[in-house]
């Protein structure tokens, strides 16, 4: 914990200290040889499912588990090995073959293991294995549970590949595939407009910011000629500040699209059209987080870059904020709990932003996330699996009788989120509005009052979430306005065991994660080789943050309980001040997309399609009625009179005479 | 075989020889004409396997040779050798083709569309001995023109291919295909005619320099490069600058470089789907190819000084043809503008005057070749099911033709270069490469890659995703034939997206001595990482 | 007397008979110009033969009346066809075919 | 006065005996030979067996005199030609690669002529061109079946005429041999069975203007008589390398042979003529003259300016250059809007003027060949395409309204395919002959310094291309008209003679090399 390394330093060069923080590491050997295993398994799952096509209808889904549990088996493997080994061996290089090499254009398709990418791979395959566990019920009634399953698979392997490569292309491709894998995933209710457009948003925005991966990869490609993460990341990487800023900012707007952070955040909310279990795994545990590895993979880069770390800070605490503002306002669980994914994402930016002092956290936070958000995700999920696919939160009401496993987990849950003492979140996010405060200095300050505001706002919104759906007055027993005909009562009843079982197991660790953790100060020991670790420079004490923390939360508990418990929650929701009406709008967020970049594009594209034909074509075109004019007007020379002819003849003579006699005298 | 046999010449000849087959088999047999033609695309590919065995990567530039005076007077020589670019080129036509064959089975079978767009006679259809002998001679002469080492041999059969072309999209398209057919002729004639100035002039500059012996001048390319080399042949800058931008004119028109593209577009909607992809992915890259080997090698002083004009163009063109991509209606539209966008990726690459660039950018010519003939190959399924190219007229297909969807968005994630599938590596590269030299206009290339997102999945979204539309119900899903044109397109596509190391072994010492001819090295790193003894990476390369 | 005199003469009927032929409208009358123009030509080579003391323009003067005649047996004979089928010998009249 | 008087005494005994080479001259003499011989069969031969004699001998002499031809080439070859008949003909290389040539294309254009089985009534010639149109004797004639067989003998004048034009190493042979080639054709324009209107019209233009044009040619030669005191083209040469006074007469002589020479290739200005006879003369003479007399017109232009003037290239250059480019731009821009077939094929033949005069501005020796290989090209090609035009009918005759083409390729790809080869050679399409020659003339005129002239040929090469491809959409990718025409079967003989055309076409467009060899050996001129 006392270790102290080298943090940031400030000034235009980085000064490379020998044997410096950096990223070394050592050819895989042994158990570490596997390590390609926990890739291809998911992989093979997605390859044989989706070409094996209907024959594999039957037993698809086993074999998605099968294979997503076996990688899971693989990763613990690889971390007892990794246990075992000495500080100095736990990173781990796996050569594959080489990909692609152009000059000194050398790019390997290579693995790269260390604590920071085993806690990923833990992480996913665990999550990943429950949610494909969950997803065998939730998924039953589905025609197209075999593609469902394959896409799972293919996620995994994405996923796993992005937290795995050992160098930024190789990471790239991993990044787009999950990518790829969410589009296919939201958009697998393809007959629903809706999704079908909710997934090419999310693809778009996320391409955008695959445009800062790219040209991050470009710079740092043109300044060290290399992209590999050992040679990048060894901290020998020398180059001005504004080449490290520049990348930083790319790398930045990279994890800005995925991880839905400001300003392309806006793709999230519309991702909760796809089925449940993914928005669970893909868009509340891993993928998300996703800008979170890249910045804190980065640390070498960013710790180089005081004011690109600053810009992270402002990033993540705008989205903190926004997302809590958005999900105080939602009535679909699902979109409520996306706001509320985006602000928990924003707290990891905002840490991973501190640089050493914060890194360790912002994982710390990512994986505690991971239990509690997919574990309430997954009760979302059974809720809505028990009312009729309803996700109106008006719409519920006192289901904690009907289902009460359900009602427990995400109890749990929801106090895990809220930093409920003891609970995991209370120890991730504590640590985080510390950390913010450790910053030192007036951003220091900012940053930690951000923090602590958004605390509170989560209490707020999630004990709005929790008193809607599982107390209250059952109004769902009621039609609603407008309701068709045929509408009928819905019958809330308890999932099935392969349902509730994932839920239970996340509802463990969204209780105990964060005490383990915080034990001896494991977490913070496991990670310090990778990222690196100070303390900053606290102008509160500990004890001092987390009261002011407990303070917040039981506000916003408070505040939601008088609203939302005390009184009757209306069916409709009222008119409300216009801070809600813009919160339910996204703080307006689609608008700003449509008018900034949508219809100015719209516009030019139309401009261009006439002008293709009119502008390029018509020139052509116009040139050649020009001539064909010409040639209708100088035909006319030809009058068929014989007279005329003689006389074209005796003029041309005179011309012939005339131009011979000019030659000579000029 | 002797170390002498004449493998290009008789690449060129056995789809020559083909094409004569075809026509000579009687006129009602109808599926020994097609079986013909496929037998002999398939000995094609054969073939082109073995050259592609026989050729080394690390030998000699130009392998295979072959130099046979054929007309003295012009000091025209049958020349023909390839080297890593050619020979990669020569195996994505001799691959592509029986996959064409195949896809246009029955594409001359049916009646013609008339001007109006009814259909016209049953009882008179066209002549499919014609169309497969004429994708067989298109074949021939794009064989030769990869292979050709001297210029007028290459402008021979680069401006001969037209007269096919022209036939085949004329003859067997859309209601448009005589207006179409015109077009693609008369631009690309225009554009041959100034090329064929240019070579005329080179001549005579030849001739200047005695480079033919005997006062004459010569058409041996690598004879001309060695001379520009060595300054044996010192044209003067204005009329090197001529000379670049008349060939240059003529492969910026067929390539097509923004603005000489508006042919394409027509050309690719009314042909066939098989025709279509013959001019997109073979007829055109060999406007892209002889930039490459012509332009640069050539006039390397031109091309230096209008490398920023070209690269500006090109970029003009990625994001021109992809914002147009995005406003189409058309199904086959949209795709030929996305092609002129990749074709602006593919002239940038060449243009930056890199490694990364031109490796780039000749793989980039492969990876375009089989996606967009996954493309538009499975658009054109499912048009000709539909009976229409409007997309609107389409929606919700994958919910009854889930394997036409699922293949529809494999070619489409291609076309938007998805890593893991092979347009990616060439577009990172093209990428990187440009923006090693020019970092502004790497930086807008890329915004192409959003765009392409934009109009791939709009274009999915559209046709296959929502609820089943009227007419869109009676779709069939693909039939075997259909699946065996599209599946070894969709595993190239990934063979390569994972593992492109063949390819480019065989292509970068070609671009190396392209490079060295032009005087070019790439930028070298501006802080490259200091290698401390102590910290050896271990893992960084190999 | 100065022979270039004669060339004068020879070039001025050689105008006479060119503005015959643009300006006449009957074929025989255009016809007729033509040889006008030939006999202006003749008379220049007959003066120039004087001039370099040579036979050649002489001879050549001959040949040209007997090409000159040869040329009036094909010429009348088109016109008469052409008569015979228009009733007319005007020029402008035989313009059917143009642009 | 005197002077005159003493030269004629002089002459008396000095002037000797001219020798003629008849050995020589044996191509043209036996061609002249025959025409007489056909002038004797049409006297004496009984109507019925007229026909096959006439082509007996027409096709049995012009056989032998090309045979003749190949036997004089070896003695040109070691002695690099001479001059023959006391200097007015010369027989070199040039001359004998043309007069292969045209005997080559004089027997394809009879072939032509003799066509019997695609008219009802007979061939294409008026059945008694002296009746009137739609006069009683008119019908009389075709009732009795006559048939016209003049135009052999007239041919083989024509042939004659054109074999001695560009052999003639003096003006006044070259003045002659342009008469007995012309007199001939203005009859042969007039022959029309079908529009004898039209084929009246066009002999009358074309003798009139062709008298016309022939009266300047000769006052041009009789200026340069004055200017040199010869009219030898050697001697023309000699004159102008050493005076320097009185150049007006030199200059403005040349020009008006130049004019005369330019109205046969049918150059601008001096073109107005060729779109109205092509049209009006029957098809298998339109065929003849636009082949046969383009090659002559060119031989002729060569000599005289590669013999008489070459120390003149700096005066003729620029007007002969400004003569070449207008004749491409307006031969390639009219013909964009025609819609004749044979109309447009004479608008074509005057864009090819002006790329053929590109080559032979070029004034050195590719130059030369290159002109003369062009010639080759273009005589088959065209040929072999009015061959096609007799082929196309209807009820009227020929169908050459462009329109009535519609669909042709649908209802008979094979004369449509043909066509579309010969048009495909027009355009200059590599692997086709057109292209051959293209190539050939502009790597000569590049090669000359004659830069600019290749632009514009490359341009208006593109602008003809537009035509030519117009025809073949038309006749490929248009419906066929329920009205349209009929493509008639031919006999062997046209069949023969497109059969040429397209062979040529073709091996000249992959294999020029035998051919280009032998223009290029061909190409020395002997002064």
């Amino acid at each position: 914990m006392t270790q102290t390394l080298v943090s940031a330093a400030s000034g235009a060069l980085l000064a490379t200290g020998e044997g410096g923080p950096g990223l070394h590491s050592v050819p895989a050997t042994g158990v570490f040889d596997a390590t390609w295993l926990v890739i291809a398994l998911p992989l093979l799952g997605a390859a044989v499912l989706l070409l094996g096509g209907r024959r594999t209808n039957r037993f698809g889904h086993w074999l998605g588990t099968l294979l997503a549990v076996g990688s899971f088996f693989v990763g613990l493997a690889l971390f007892s090995a990794m246990l075992d080994a000495s500080d100095a061996d736990r990173s781990v290089n796996q050569h594959l073959w080489d990909w692609v090499s152009v000059g000194s254009f050398q790019a390997e398709v290579g693995l790269h293991l260390d604590q920071l990418s085993m806690v990923f791979v833990l992480l996913i395959t665990g999550v990943g294995s429950l949610i494909h566990i969950y997803s065998i019920g939730y998924m039953e009634h589905d025609e197209n549970r075999r593609r469902f399953f394959a896409y799972l698979n293919l996620f995994l392997a994405s996923m796993l590949l992005l937290v795995l490569a050992n160098n930024y292309l190789l990471l790239y491709v991993g990044w787009e595939g999950v990518g790829l894998a969410s589009y296919l995933l939201i958009g697998f209710w393809q007959h629903k407009p809706s999704a079908a457009t909710a997934a090419k948003k999310a693809f778009l925005m996320n391409r955008v910011g695959d445009l800062g991966l790219a040209v991050a990869i470009f710079l740092m490609f043109t300044t060290f000629g290399t992209f590999s993460f050992d040679q990048v990341l060894s901290g020998n990487a020398q180059a001005s500040g504004g080449t490290f800023t520049g990348i930083d900012l790319m790398l930045l707007l990279a994890a800005c699209g995925k991880s839905a952070q400001f300003p392309l955040q806006a793709w999230l909310g519309d991702a909760m059209e796809g089925p449940t279990p993914v928005s669970a795994l893909i868009h509340a545990a891993t993928m998300v987080t996703a800008g979170v590895y890249l910045i804190t993979r980065s640390a070498e880069l960013f710790n180089a870059s005081p004011d690109a770390q600053l810009v992270v800070t402002i990033v993540g605490a705008i989205t903190v904020l926004f997302g809590a503002i958005v999900g105080c306002a939602k009535d679909d669980i699902k979109k409520a709990l996306a706001a509320s994914t985006m602000s928990q994402i924003g707290y990891m930016i905002l840490a991973a932003g501190l640089g050493p002092i914060g890194y360790a956290f912002a994982i710390m936070h990512l994986v505690t996330h991971g239990f509690f958000k997919a574990g309430l995700f997954l009760g979302a999920g059974s809720v809505m699996h028990g009312m009729n696919d309803e996700v109106d939160m008006r719409r519920y009401g006192g289901l904690r009788k009907y289902m009460p496993i359900t009602f427990v987990t995400f109890g749990l849950g929801y106090l895990a989120i809220i930093g409920f003492p003891l609970l995991s979140g209370y120890f991730s996010k504590d640590k985080i509005i510390e950390a913010a405060f450790a910053k030192g200095g007036t951003s220091g300050y900012v940053l930690g009052s951000v923090t602590l505001v958004a605390a509170g706002l989560t209490a707020y919104y999630m004990t709005r979430v929790m008193l809607m759906t599982f107390f209250g007055r059952e109004r769902w027993k009621e039609a609603p306005v407008g309701a068709p005909a045929d509408w009928h009562e819905p019958h809330p009843h308890e999932s099935p065991k392969s349902m509730t079982l994932p839920m239970i197991v996340l509802a463990f660790g969204s209780v105990f994660a964060g005490g383990l953790f915080v034990l001896h100060d494991s977490f913070v020991n496991w990670l310090t080789p990778v990222t690196g670790f100070s303390e900053g420079d606290s102008p509160f004490s500990e004890y001092a943050v987390t009261g002011m923390a407990v303070a917040m939360v039981a506000l916003g508990a408070l505040v939601a309980y008088v609203q939302y418990a005390r009184r009757e929650v209306p069916a409709v929701a009222p008119q409300g001040s216009f801070i809600t009406v813009a919160a339910r709008k996204d703080l307006y967020q689609d608008a700003v997309n449509e008018g900034l970049v949508m219809r100015p594009g719209q516009y030019l594209t139309r401009m261009l399609v006439w002008l293709d034909l009119r502008g390029i074509d018509g020139f052509v075109g116009g040139l050649a009625a020009f001539i064909g004019g010409t040639s209708s007007r100088v035909r006319k020379v030809q009058t068929g009179f014989a007279r005329s002819y003689a006389l074209s003849m005796f003029g041309g003579t005179a011309l012939v005479v005339a131009a011979t006699l000019m030659a000579r005298m000029a | 075989m002797s170390g002498n046999f004449p493998w290009l010449t008789v690449l060129a000849a056995v789809p020559f020889a083909g094409a004569l087959l075809v026509a000579a088999v009687p006129a009602g047999k109808r599926a020994l004409a097609k079986n013909v033609a496929l037998l002999v695309t398939l000995v094609e590919l054969a073939l082109a396997i073995a050259v592609t065995v026989k050729f080394s990567p690390n030998g000699d530039r130009f392998q295979l040779t072959e130099n046979h005076t054929w007309i003295k007077q012009f000091g025209v020589h049958w020349a023909l050798g390839v080297d890593g670019i050619g020979v990669v080129l020569i195996l994505l036509t001799a691959v592509l083709m029986p996959v064409l064959v195949l896809a246009s089975w029955n594409d001359a079978d049916a009646p013609q569309v008339r001007m109006d767009g009814t259909v016209g006679d049953t009882a008179a259809p066209r002549s499919t001995h014609a169309f497969f002998a004429l994708m067989l001679a298109v074949e021939a002469m794009v064989v030769v023109s990869f292979a050709a080492t001297d210029i007028f041999v290459f402008y021979v059969f680069f401006e001969a291919m037209l007269i096919p072309m022209y036939f085949l999209i004329g003859g067997f398209g859309g209601a448009q295909r005589s207006y179409a057919a015109v077009k693609f002729l008369l631009y690309n004639l225009l554009g041959g005619l100034v090329m064929l100035a240019a070579v005329v002039a080179l001549y005579v500059a030849t001739a200047d320099a005695d480079l033919g012996g005997a006062g004459q001048g010569t058409f041996d390319l690598m004879r001309i490069t060695q001379a520009v080399g060595t300054g044996e042949l010192n044209l003067n800058p204005t009329a090197e600058k001529a000379m670049f931008l008349g060939f240059m004119f003529a492969f910026a028109v067929k390539a097509p470089l923004w603005p000489f593209h508006t042919w394409l577009p027509d050309t690719m909607t009314e042909a066939t789907p098989g025709i279509a992809v013959l001019v997109t992915a073979m007829v055109d890259k060999v406007g892209t190819f002889a930039m490459l080997r012509y332009c640069l090698a050539l006039f390397p002083n031109a091309s230096k000084t209008f490398a920023p004009l070209v690269v500006t163009l090109a970029i003009i063109g990625i994001i021109y043809g992809a914002l147009l991509a995005v406003g189409q209606t058309d199904i086959k539209r949209l795709i030929a503008y996305t092609s002129i966008s990749h074709f602006g990726f593919i002239i940038v690459g060449i243009f930056a005057l890199t490694s990364q660039g031109q490796s780039g950018a000749t793989l980039y010519m492969v990876n375009h070749g089989f996606s967009t003939a996954a493309l538009l190959l499975v658009a054109g399924f499912l048009i000709s099911r539909r009976g229409s190219k409007t997309i609107a007229d389409f929606g919700g297909v994958q919910k009854v033709a889930p394997l036409l969807a699922g293949t529809f968005l494999v070619a489409g994630l291609a076309t938007l270069s998805l890593p893991g599938l092979a347009p990616f590596v060439s577009e990172f590269l093209v990428l990187v490469g440009t923006f090693s030299r020019y970092q502004a206009a790497g930086i807008v290339a890329t915004f192409g890659i959003i765009l392409a997102a934009l109009y791939v999945l709009v274009l999915y979204q559209r046709t296959m995703t929502g609820p089943v539309k009227a007419g869109v119900e009676k779709i069939r899903d693909l039939n075997v034939r259909e699946l065996v044109v599209v599946a070894p397109l969709i595993a190239l596509l990934l063979v390569l997206g994972v593992y492109p190391k063949p390819v480019l072994d065989v292509v970068n010492p070609a671009v190396d001595d392209t490079l060295s001819q032009v005087e070019k090295t790439d930028p070298a790193p501006s802080h490259p990482i200091e290698q401390v003894a102590a910290v050896t990476p271990l893992g960084g390369n190999k | 007397m100065n022979p270039a005199n004669y060339l004068y003469l020879a070039a001025l009927l050689f105008t006479v008979g060119a503005a015959g032929v643009l300006l006449r409208r009957n074929a025989i009358v255009v016809f007729m110009c033509v040889e006008l123009m030939l006999n202006a030509t003749n008379l220049a080579f007959v003066t120039f033969a004087r001039m370099h003391g040579n036979y050649d323009g002489q001879v050549i003067a001959f040949f040209t009346m007997v090409v000159a005649a040869a040329e009036v047996v094909v010429g009348l004979s088109i016109i008469i066809a052409i008569f015979r089928s228009r009733r007319t010998a005007s020029v402008d009249d035989a313009n059917l075919m143009k642009w | 006065m005197s002077s005159g008087l003493q030269l004629a005494a002089d002459a008396a005994d000095k002037v000797p005996a001219p020798s003629i080479e008849y050995g020589k001259l044996s191509p043209m003499l036996i061609v002249f030979g025959i025409a007489v011989a056909g002038v004797l069969v049409e006297a004496f031969v009984p109507r019925k067996a007229r026909y096959v004699t006439h082509l007996v001998v027409a096709l049995g002499g012009m056989a032998a005199a090309f045979g003749a031809v190949l036997a004089l080439i070896p003695g040109v070859k070691d002695s690099g030609g001479e001059i023959a008949a006391v200097g007015a003909v010369a027989v070199d290389g040039p001359t004998l690669f043309l007069q292969g040539t045209l005997l080559l294309l004089g027997i394809v254009s009879v072939l032509l002529m003799a066509e019997r089985k695609l008219e009802p009534g007979g061939d294409a010639f008026a059945p008694q061109a002296a009746a009137a149109p739609g006069s009683a004797q008119e019908k009389e004639a075709a009732a009795a079946g006559l048939r016209q067989t003049e135009v052999y003998p007239l041919a083989m004048f024509a042939l004659g005429g054109m074999l001695l034009f560009p052999a003639a190493n003096d003006l006044l042979t070259l003045f002659v041999a342009l008469e007995v080639m012309s007199l001939p054709l203005y009859l042969l324009c007039g022959l029309a069975r079908r529009r004898r209107l039209l084929s009246q019209e066009a002999a009358l233009k074309y003798f009139l203007l062709g008298a016309f044009s022939s009266a300047f040619f000769l006052f041009g030669v009789a200026l340069l008589y004055g200017y040199s005191g010869s009219v030898r083209l050697d001697r023309i040469a000699v004159a102008t390398g050493g005076a320097m006074d009185n150049d007006a007469l030199l200059l403005i002589g040349l020009a008006m042979v130049a004019v005369g020479l330019l109205f046969k290739v049918g150059a601008v200005p001096f073109h107005s003529w060729t779109p109205d006879v092509y049209q009006g003369a029957p098809t298998p003479i339109t065929g003849f003259m636009a082949s046969a007399t383009k090659v002559a017109a060119f031989g002729a232009l060569l000599r005289f300016f590669y013999v008489a003037l070459p120390g003149m290239k700096w005066d003729w250059r620029p007007m002969m250059t400004g003569v070449a480019i207008v004749t491409m731009v307006v031969g390639a821009v009219i013909a964009i809007t025609q819609t004749d077939v044979k109309r447009m094929l004479a608008y074509s033949s005057i864009a090819h003027a002006g790329f053929i005069l590109t080559g032979m501005i070029a004034a050195n020796e590719a130059g030369a060949s290159s002109t003369l290989f062009y010639l080759v090209a273009y005589g088959f090609v065209t040929l072999g395409a009015f061959a096609v035009v007799t082929l196309v009918r209807d009820a009227g005759g020929e169908a050459t309204h462009l329109s009535r083409w519609a669909g042709l390729g649908r209802r008979s790809p094979l004369v449509a395919g043909v066509f579309a080869v010969f048009l495909l050679a027009f355009a200059g399409i590599p692997l086709t002959s057109g292209f051959s020659g293209k190539f050939a003339v502009f790597q000569a005129a590049a090669d000359g310094g004659a830069g600019s002239l290749v632009i514009v040929g490359v341009l208006c090469s593109a602008i003809a291309a537009f035509f030519y491809v117009r025809v073949i959409v038309l006749m490929f990718f248009s419906e066929p008209r329920a009205d349209g025409p009929t493509v008639v079967v031919p006999s062997v003989m046209t069949t023969a003679a497109i059969a040429l055309g397209v062979t040529v076409t073709v091996v000249l467009g992959i294999v020029p090399q035998p051919v280009l060899d032998l223009a290029d050996k061909a190409a020395l001129f002997v002064h």
